[in-house]
């Protein structure tokens, strides 16, 4: 594949919404560990009626309309801190690609880096803090050096975030709900990250298709 | 897991059904998007107040709706903060054109959809101010991380600024007045058992048999510290004496002493705790001028206590003596 | 065992030592024999209310002490019913001249030392009148056993007296309108977990994660017999259907519908119940005009619920909605 | 030992509260199987109370002023159920031995029968019904049986006592508590003939010292 249409993307979203759903318990189970464990239902919950959303046929007009319905409904289902955070990010996807109908490898790296530009506005976490930030700049980082084409960029999003991801457990958590454990919140993956790669892999898996 | 519940999915639409049957002569609850209103609202002049969170903390938010408290109160999914459209509906249709004061218990999801919720008002060109709980001083404050839990202290916060909003006051003085309360109030918690999240369909911690955890919010998560069983006079002392000096209160001072029940301990125990909680606040100094002993904001059916205790001068008592009439609060009325 | 507690035998004096310090508004306690009066009483001319029963079933009955419910209530160790000595002393503290009413939950122990009471009160020359409740429709009803226990309606039955004193009514006339409520008003609980009695140490009967324990009574013990765990709508059903039947309801008939929770189970699953009760009385014709809706009368951390139905007309919905002000029901004043 | 005087009754009530205190857990397991697992603590703490009045030495008066001292106290201090069915026995104990310093063993059989007796009134318990009565009719039957010294007639009695609390296992419930139960509480021996039963025994022990 070399560009990504909204048929593409609502072949991603779909695979996501069943990756997430299929991992809703373990993200559940990552957030009872050192939040409040509803990572998972609240990501599921979201995801679904996204798909419900787009089940009416292609949303009309640019990329920017379509990332823009996923964004609005992920905020209005999904609640906690990652409705805001996840919902802001594909509104954000939607704004930077308002008139733009499909993505290249490079221009999708930098679509992402502008919506974790918005997370990171909008949470105030910086990487180390234990939180989804930490999956999604080396992801970001590797997207953007990958160069290239689809599958390779976001393959090597992919490795990154599901790496950075298994590397937040040794982290104490600054921010989030974890925050409240302090020193027992170590020894434990964080839950958002953990999202976070899986979106990306499902991402990694469309494009090398 | 036990719980007299149909479905993890249906728990929140059929709590509201219950509420909106049980409290029709109040309440008027609104099913798209979820919320729960005054029946009477919106009252003209009147600065609205909501609130909002996660539910599985009843009788907060929705059990404060009505006279003398709450205009609204959005709940969202078990332990999960409601969306920004909750709160936008919710303030729209009790804005009595004097502005919308929004009271959030600090978590960053909270925070978040609040102010997400903030800023779409805001573009129909509605005053909003906000108003953080953020008491909870088992949690370390830092500017650095997502600082303290709102915890008990927001039941005070939304009776004192109900009564305040009543009497007619502007919202940039409830919001001062909010910030006052704020500065004025510390609670701390504990955990005899965990609570089971039903979408989880297990407890959110373990504990032994004689095992406690210190330091609790209200969301199931687990505390600062894992302690042995004590006494209720122990732990209640391990709970005032942190609360005591983090103010610090200081001797001489009136404050008003909240008992909580965290949702399966019952009466006959926290009475046991406040009588406790009373003399520890006055061997302090403290003179306890008004109190509450109950369970008012909750973790489902999770059985332990938490204690709050806000500095009270002649103002805030007379606001907190003022008439309330919600399913969950009610006097003078 | 997991209790804020200080140690078995201290229990109910302390619990009254926290009672005493958080309501000195309203009530007075007495601590040798125990019970709590209403600050204000005796009131000239006004039938004395008086009730008691074991602890552990709080807010009952202490916490209904107050202006439009009880004058005085005596509370046994846990789960124990008091002593005559108790009531004999409530009865002369709260005797306004007009005579005193008793209001006994059905059981042998309860019955015989009000009994007691109630003969030593006579011997002082102060008229006595008792109204048993015993609404239980879990228990079978037989001449020849100790009939059926008083469980919810007891709650009702306070308040709705309470009510008629405080018009001035005559003790005969408070008598009759006892009678009447007892004869129009049915309950049954169910379990989900067992409760803990301090002294005992363990829980009162085992269950097992998908086992509940149906027709329990408010004391811990085991119920009539043991299901599988099932539905909030469910067992919403299994609880009403026996209800509504046994006494019976008619269709067109008005009702006061009560979900009580036994003490660890938290409101939002009492809504849920409550909804599915509602739903039911309606198919079965019948009107709710009040309802209450919270954890009444417990059984110490017993996480379940019971469902009261009483047949309400206008006189009676009229001493509902009349004034109270007790620490556990207040509204109208 | 031919005759009881309050120097014996006295010691009789320190062997029985030292019986109840030791039995006290296991009574309360009995009546947690079938009622509401309070009969130990209510009879320890009666009993703990009548030491306790008797500690300033003896009653003064006759044994009518002795056992309606214990009786008061009992009734002011137990509660339930058990609290005016023993308390009320002794009372009746007192009323009927009004004017008595001393009592010989057929003496003690006949005021043991009052005693029962008013149990029965105020319970209206039949044999049958699982209660203490169903300890004590036969508990009385034998003393009175057995006649002569009093050695024999308390044995009589507890051994009867004990044999009767034994055989309430198989009845079903008609009084107290355990009667809500219906057909569940079938299996399970009555904790107040339990309590008759040891009340008895101490007394046997007494007299037969
Ligand atoms: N300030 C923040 N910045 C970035 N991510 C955050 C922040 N706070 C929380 N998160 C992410 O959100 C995840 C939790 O989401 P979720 O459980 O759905 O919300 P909540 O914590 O409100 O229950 C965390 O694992 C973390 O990755
Ligand atoms: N009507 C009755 N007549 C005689 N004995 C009774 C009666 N009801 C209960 N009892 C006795 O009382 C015992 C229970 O006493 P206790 O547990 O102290 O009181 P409660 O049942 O009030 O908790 C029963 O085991 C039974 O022997
Ligand atoms: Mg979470
Ligand atoms: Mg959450
Ligand atoms: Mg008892
Ligand atoms: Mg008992």
């Amino acid at each position: 594949m070399q560009e990504l249409t909204q048929a593409e993307m609502r072949v991603w979203i779909w695979e996501a919404a069943a990756v997430i759903d299929k991992n809703s318990a373990l993200l559940c189970d990552l957030d009872a560990a050192i939040g409040d464990g509803d990572h998972g239902a609240n990501m599921t919950r979201g995801f679904a009626a996204v798909l419900k959303k787009l089940e009416g046929g292609a949303v009309a007009g640019d990329l920017g309309a379509f990332f823009k319905t996923i964004g609005m409904t992920l905020l209005s289902t999904v609640g906690g801190a990652a409705g805001p955070l996840y919902g802001g990010f594909f509104l954000e996807l939607g704004k930077q690609s308002a008139g733009r109908t499909s993505l290249d490898g490079p221009s999708l790296a930098v679509l992402i880096e502008a919506g974790l530009a918005d997370i990171k506005r909008r949470g105030k976490a910086e990487p180390g803090d234990k939180t989804m930030v930490d999956a999604l700049v080396p992801a970001v980082e590797a997207m953007k050096a990958a160069g290239g084409d689809l599958a390779a960029v976001t393959r090597a999003g992919a490795e990154a975030a599901r790496l950075a991801a298994t590397n937040t457990a040794p982290l104490q958590a600054r921010k989030g709900r974890a925050s409240y454990l302090g020193e027992r919140s170590i020894g434990h993956q964080d839950p958002g990250a953990n999202s976070a790669a899986l979106l990306l892999e499902s991402l990694a898996r469309i494009c090398s298709a | 897991m036990k719980k007299l519940i149909n479905s993890p999915e249906n728990v929140v639409r059929e709590e509201l059904e219950g509420i909106a049957l049980a409290h029709a002569d109040r309440l008027r609850v609104c099913f798209d998007p979820f919320y729960i209103a005054r029946k009477d609202a919106p009252t003209k002049g009147k600065v609205g107040l909501i609130s909002g969170g996660g539910s599985g903390h009843e009788p907060l938010h929705g059990g404060f709706v009505g006279l003398g408290m709450l205009d609204a109160a959005c709940p969202g999914h078990v332990f999960t903060s409601p969306t920004p459209d909750q709160m936008f509906e919710a303030a729209k249709a009790v804005n009595g054109g004097a502005g919308i004061l929004q009271i959030v218990k600090n978590y960053t999801g909270d925070v978040m959809n609040f102010d997400l919720a903030a800023d779409m008002l805001r573009e129909e060109s509605i005053e909003v101010a906000t108003v953080l709980t953020d008491d909870d001083v088992a949690v370390q404050d830092s500017l650095y991380t997502a600082g303290r839990r709102g915890v008990g202290l927001t039941v005070l916060m939304e009776k004192i600024l109900g009564a305040a909003a009543e009497k007619g006051m502007s919202l940039g003085q409830i919001k001062d007045l909010g910030e006052a309360i704020r500065a004025s109030g510390r609670s701390m918690g504990m955990a005899l058992t965990p609570c089971t999240v039903p979408h989880l369909g297990k407890p959110s911690f373990e504990l032994k048999e004689d095992e406690i955890e210190v330091g609790i919010g209200i969301h199931g998560e687990p505390g600062r510290r894992r302690a042995a069983l004590a006494s209720a006079d122990e732990i209640t002392a391990m709970l005032m004496e942190p609360i005591l000096t983090d103010l610090p209160f200081k001797s001489g001072e009136s404050i008003i002493l909240f008992v909580n029940g965290m949702g399966g301990t019952p009466l006959i125990e926290l009475y046991i705790v406040f009588r406790k909680a009373v003399q520890i606040a006055e061997k302090h100094g403290l003179k306890v001028v008004r109190n509450l002993v109950g369970s008012y904001i909750t973790s489902l059916e999770m059985a332990g206590t938490s204690i709050t205790a806000l500095r009270a001068d002649d103002t805030v008592v007379g606001l907190w003596d003022a008439p309330v009439n919600t399913p969950g609060l009610r006097w003078g009325v």
